[in-house]
């Protein structure tokens, strides 16, 4: 199965890299940009044939290792084969 | 007369100072211009330093490279002038498209800062003229985004040019995986396109035996003596 | 806030506080800002020295270095952040400590990290220790400020309260000297910088007073982002504007950031200030008075202007794309008043804030345990090959390239001897002089003797100063204690701070400024009392070439200088490392021979300039390391202690042509020495035990890559 | 209008950031990781009435500045308030 995993900076945490970005697009002539914020995603490729089993393992790696919950947080989605 | 050379500061530049000091030991007239700054009229070669302009976000070298001064970069790459970009200069030639290629995060993810060999591949550059053909230097490498890549046909053509001009070596010149520091395609540290050279170790490091190899200045040499136009 | 200290800030208004009042006093009298437990202790302290120009009380010290040169030095902690986010909370130390150096107008040119973990056979360790590097790597590295070294030790005391400190040293000649002074009436205060969010909401200042339990979870909706591309700009920026004369005074915004620099810069000044927060530039639009007067937010600066110089300092920093804002004037009067949406939300003395903030004497008592931990006799090292192969591995002993590497250490040119010696050693440009710095701790030999075990710490620190041709000019001290409520804890504080004084005094160092961590424990254990100190020391002329230590060659001799004898294995790295103790009583310094073998350090350095400090791990570890550093093998005689550790000593490989020199050397500074060994061949000799070099080195290498993959 | 834009390494072109993270689950003990890809969002808030339109000029930000076509692939959405 292929699960995609996108992770955001949690509300309220600064994201100087989105602030900057979003000054770039604007400097460039795109006044109709606002806010510009930035995240990561992560595709996996996952053996199994549950997909609410897919999910709670990659939820459980998520914790672990993928995210870091401190200043993210994180949305998992298993498209099915 | 000494010949002018733009040293170009962008909000994050961080090695300016370095570089304006190691081509002063060359009786360079070397000056700071301002990323803001649309010409480069009255230099008779421009350098884009190291460092982390605009923070490296996004990409590195992405923002940069539409800062006014790189139109007067274009146009030295058009006419015939040199340009140099080392580490974070090379990445926003690249960005640029004034280089092939583009650098990615280095295959271990850690920033890497240490002495590293480098062969000398191609002598026909900006960068490489006053050095000698499998010559080895010892240069500081100093980067996380120090990983050259470019599609396959891109390197060919590159290595058929004699584009691909600083390959990462041990130090008796064996070019090998043990050698690459970093991940970089076919162990490329730096390449060079018409009168325009990019590289990621620090020649202006590696300026003064004090500091532990004056093996930079031979790039640096390279860099001036192609400053006389009949040079290029 | 107790309730007492509720109490004395009606006292000083005559009224009850307002909500945003009472936030700024809960924040500035917190252990953090306030110091309330400690201040009555580190008067003891020696500050004084012609040299000294800023001495502690300021953003950082700064001391004289000649010829019109001044340098700035600061350290700080950050332990609380860096447990909670390693990345984030070590990234935004580096960033704090660096606007300590600029407030003083200097520019900041060197950081060094002495950090604590827990054993790396932990994943959870690994992780702190890993993010906290990648976090002073990412920041400083980004800001182009070089880390030029620092140290690291492990120890299950830490695993759950890391200790990250970092320190910084400036440079500057005098005439940029600014202080953090609000003065001049109808003077504007200029905000300059990140924009202000709800970063850390009594974050720093609540974290560092408090201790950690189960519910830390729910302190981590404050931790604080770092941007060293922002914070960069503002060096820039802030570094015209002095160039250009263009600031009365300037103030970094850190713990309780508006509240804090409002009040101070104004106090410092003996003056007043309006601030509008409606002025303030805000990333998040929804903020409370007490917010935005509380919050974190990194990367800003608060700088006093005269009015005609107003237009002048926003083209500076439009030009270095860095936001600026009138918050605030100077008034006469001392009186700190805050406007939000029309309304007065405080209004206040300014210098109540600081001044009158509360003091305590609390209890101490000295550790019960200290009798039977005095009494053990340390088990005796077994086979010395064995040994040695034990103490290379070890992860503070071993290789810390893995570390130094990640850090760009060369940027400015300056540095001359980097990271991997004794100190690293700094050239200043254009003139004869250098500067060393080496960072200090040894967190178990203070528990074992809080007042010996600190003491040894700075005469260690002068001494990897001095074996790299440095004269020690200064120290800071950073001292990261368990729960100050304690009186066992207060105790060693005490204890500490009577120690460093003690070997100041007999070293003539002045201590130029530092920081206090308090509350370091988890679920009620406390850190070993773990202070961490940094000397400053000059070298004019600097030696060309710089001494350093892997640069022995076959046949050089081997020469220990200093007292032999009276070596010890009390907290030692054997203990810690084979026998898995901690145990004895470490000796007391003995500050006769100390000063002169430092002396006779400085002078060496320049005669035969290949040295190294004997500390952690003895004189094997010591030789071993100049041995596997210089690619060739070392012999030790038969007899020589070479496990102890023991104050006051150094290797010198000396080639027979400088034996005279040295010698000669040697004797006019009265340093006592004797030839212990050789080097050559291919195998490191200790007594009749033998170890290949080259296992040696592949163990020492891979002490901590094999354990972080 | 929100738009999400989400930029992928062209095949061919190294992940080192992929590999690692698929070597760490794998050290982690989820051996039913196989492929993984890492990707970056941007998210931008772009004033504007005309999805059709707010996307044409998103793809030209993307061609101009937020991907970089020499190594990465980029695919826009555009998520009508
Ligand atoms: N252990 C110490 N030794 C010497 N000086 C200290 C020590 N701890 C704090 N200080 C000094 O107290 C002053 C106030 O420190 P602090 O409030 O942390 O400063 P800042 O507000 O700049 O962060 C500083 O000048 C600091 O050098
Ligand atoms: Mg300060």
């Amino acid at each position: 199965m292929r699960v995609r995993v996108e992770i955001t900076r949690r509300e309220g945490i600064s994201d100087p890299e989105g602030t900057t970005v979003a000054r770039g697009l604007r400097d460039l002539g795109y006044d109709e940009v606002g806010d510009v914020s930035m995240g990561r995603t992560i595709h996996l490729e996952v053996t199994g044939d549950d997909p609410g089993a897919v999910r709670a393992r990659v939820d459980e790696m998520c914790r672990r290792l993928l995210a870091n919950p401190v200043i993210e947080d994180y949305e998992i989605t298993v498209e099915e084969a | 007369m000494t010949p002018r050379v733009a040293v170009v500061v962008f909000p994050g530049t961080n090695c300016e100072h370095d570089v304006v000091h190691a081509l002063g030991l060359l009786g360079v007239d070397a000056r700071l211009v301002f990323h803001k700054e649309t010409s480069l009229d009255g230099y008779a070669g421009v350098v884009l330093p190291g460092g982390f302009a605009h923070g490296d976000y996004l990409r590195t070298g992405a923002i940069a490279r539409f800062s006014p001064v790189m139109a007067g970069v274009a146009r030295f790459a058009e006419i015939g002038r040199p340009v140099l970009g080392i580490c974070n200069g090379f990445q926003i030639l690249c960005e640029a498209g004034l280089l092939p290629g583009a650098l990615v995060e280095n295959r271990d993810l850690r920033f890497v800062c240490r002495p590293v060999h480098v062969r000398v591949e191609d002598t026909g550059s900006v960068l490489t003229r006053a050095a000698s053909a499998g010559q080895v230097l010892r240069i500081p490498l100093n980067s996380y985004e120090g990983n050259y890549v470019a599609d396959e046909a891109d390197l060919d053509e590159l290595e058929r040019t004699g584009g691909v001009v600083l390959r990462y070596s041990d130090p008796s010149g064996t070019v090998d995986d043990a050698a690459n520091p970093n991940g970089a395609a076919r162990n490329i540290a730096g390449v060079a396109r018409g009168s325009v050279a990019g590289l990621m170790p620090h020649p202006e490091r590696a300026v003064e035996p004090i500091l532990g190899s004056d093996d930079g200045r031979i790039l640096l040499e390279s860099f001036v003596d192609s400053l006389t136009p009949s040079r290029v | 806030m107790t309730d007492e200290e509720y109490d004395h800030v009606v006292e000083i208004l005559d009224r009850p506080p307002l909500d945003a009042e009472l936030a700024m006093y809960s924040v500035m009298w917190s252990e953090h800002c306030s110091y309330k437990s400690s201040r009555v202790h580190l008067r003891r302290f020696p500050s004084d020295a012609p040299w000294v120009v800023v001495g502690p009380g300021e953003n950082a010290g700064v001391v004289d270095l000649g010829d019109g040169w001044l340098a700035a030095l600061r350290i700080e902690s950050h332990n609380h952040p860096s447990f909670v986010e390693p990345y984030q909370g070590a990234a935004t130390g580096v960033g704090g400590i660096l606007r300590d150096i600029l407030t003083m107008g200097a520019r900041p040119i060197a950081v060094w990290d002495p950090l604590r973990f827990g054993p790396l056979d932990e994943a959870h360790n690994r992780y702190l220790f890993d993010g906290v590097v990648k976090g002073i790597a990412g920041y400083g590295n980004a800001v182009g400020v070089p880390t030029l070294g620092g140290e690291v030790e492990f120890d299950d005391c830490y695993a759950g309260n890391p200790l990250v400190n970092v320190m910084c040293l400036g440079l500057m000649k005098r005439e940029q000297l600014v202080l953090s002074e609000a003065k001049g009436e109808g003077n504007l205060a200029v905000l300059l910088g990140n924009a202000t969010g709800r970063d850390g909401i009594g974050g720093a200042s609540i974290l560092a007073s408090a201790s950690f339990d189960e519910d830390s979870g729910a302190k981590r909706p404050s931790v604080q982002v770092g941007d060293p591309f922002e914070e960069k700009k503002l060096i820039e920026a802030c570094l015209e504007l002095y160039a250009r004369g263009l600031v009365v005074g300037i103030q970094d915004l850190g713990a309780a950031g508006i509240a804090c620099a409002t009040s101070e810069t104004a106090a410092n000044g003996g003056m007043g200030m309006d601030v509008d927060l409606d002025a303030v530039h805000l990333r998040e639009h929804d903020m409370t008075a007490g917010e935005m007067l509380m919050s974190e937010s990194q990367e800003r600066m608060l700088a006093i202007v005269e009015p005609r110089d107003l237009d002048t300092v926003l083209d500076v920093a439009r030009r270095w794309d860095v936001e600026a804002a009138v918050i605030g004037t100077v008034v006469p009067g001392g009186t700190l008043t805050i406007d939000h949406r029309g309304e007065t939300v405080a209004e206040i003395p300014a210098a109540s804030l600081s001044e009158d903030a509360p003091l305590y004497r609390r209890p101490l008592e000295r550790p019960a345990d200290l009798d039977a931990l005095w009494a053990a006799q340390p088990a005796e090292p077994g086979d010395p090959a064995a040994t040695l192969l034990r103490l290379l591995d070890d992860p503070a002993l071993g290789d810390r390239s893995w570390i130094s590497e990640q850090y760009d250490h060369m940027l400015f040119l300056n540095t001359v001897v980097e990271p991997g010696h004794d100190a690293s050693l700094l050239r200043i440009k254009g003139t004869e002089k250098a500067l060393a710095v080496s960072t200090d701790g040894n967190g178990r030999r203070c528990r074992l003797d809080p007042r010996r075990g600190s003491a040894l710490l700075v005469w260690e620190a002068a001494l990897n100063v001095a074996v790299t041709g440095a004269r020690p000019i200064a120290v800071v001290d950073n001292l990261n204690f368990g729960n100050p409520e304690k009186p066992a804890v207060m105790w060693q504080f005490s204890e500490t701070v009577d120690g460093m004084s003690e070997a100041c005094r007999d070293l003539g160092l002045p201590v130029v400024g530092g920081n206090v961590s308090f509350y370091n424990e988890t679920d009620g254990v406390d850190i070993h009392p773990t202070p961490v100190v940094g000397v400053l020391g000059l070298a004019e002329p600097y030696p060309d070439p710089p001494p350093r230590l892997d640069r022995a060659a076959d046949g050089m001799a081997l020469w220990l200088v200093g007292p032999e004898g009276d070596a010890d294995l009390a907290g030692s790295a054997h203990q810690r490392v084979v026998d898995d103790r901690l145990e004895g009583r470490p000796q007391a310094p003995d500050p006769d021979a100390g000063r002169t073998v430092v002396e006779s350090a400085v002078v060496l350095a320049d005669v035969c300039p290949v040295l190294h400090d004997v500390s952690a791990g003895g004189i094997a570890v010591a030789a071993a390391e100049m041995a596997i550093r210089s690619g060739v093998g070392v012999q030790v005689d038969p007899g020589v202690d070479l496990f102890g550790e023991g104050p006051h000593r150094y290797l010198v490989a000396v080639p027979d042509g400088l034996a005279h020199d040295a010698t000669t050397a040697l004797g006019a500074s009265g340093a006592p020495h004797r030839e212990i060994g050789r080097f050559g061949g291919d195998e490191i000799v200790l007594d009749t035990a033998t170890v290949p070099l080259a296992e040696a080195t592949r163990v020492w290498r891979n002490a901590i890559p094999r354990r972080m993959g």
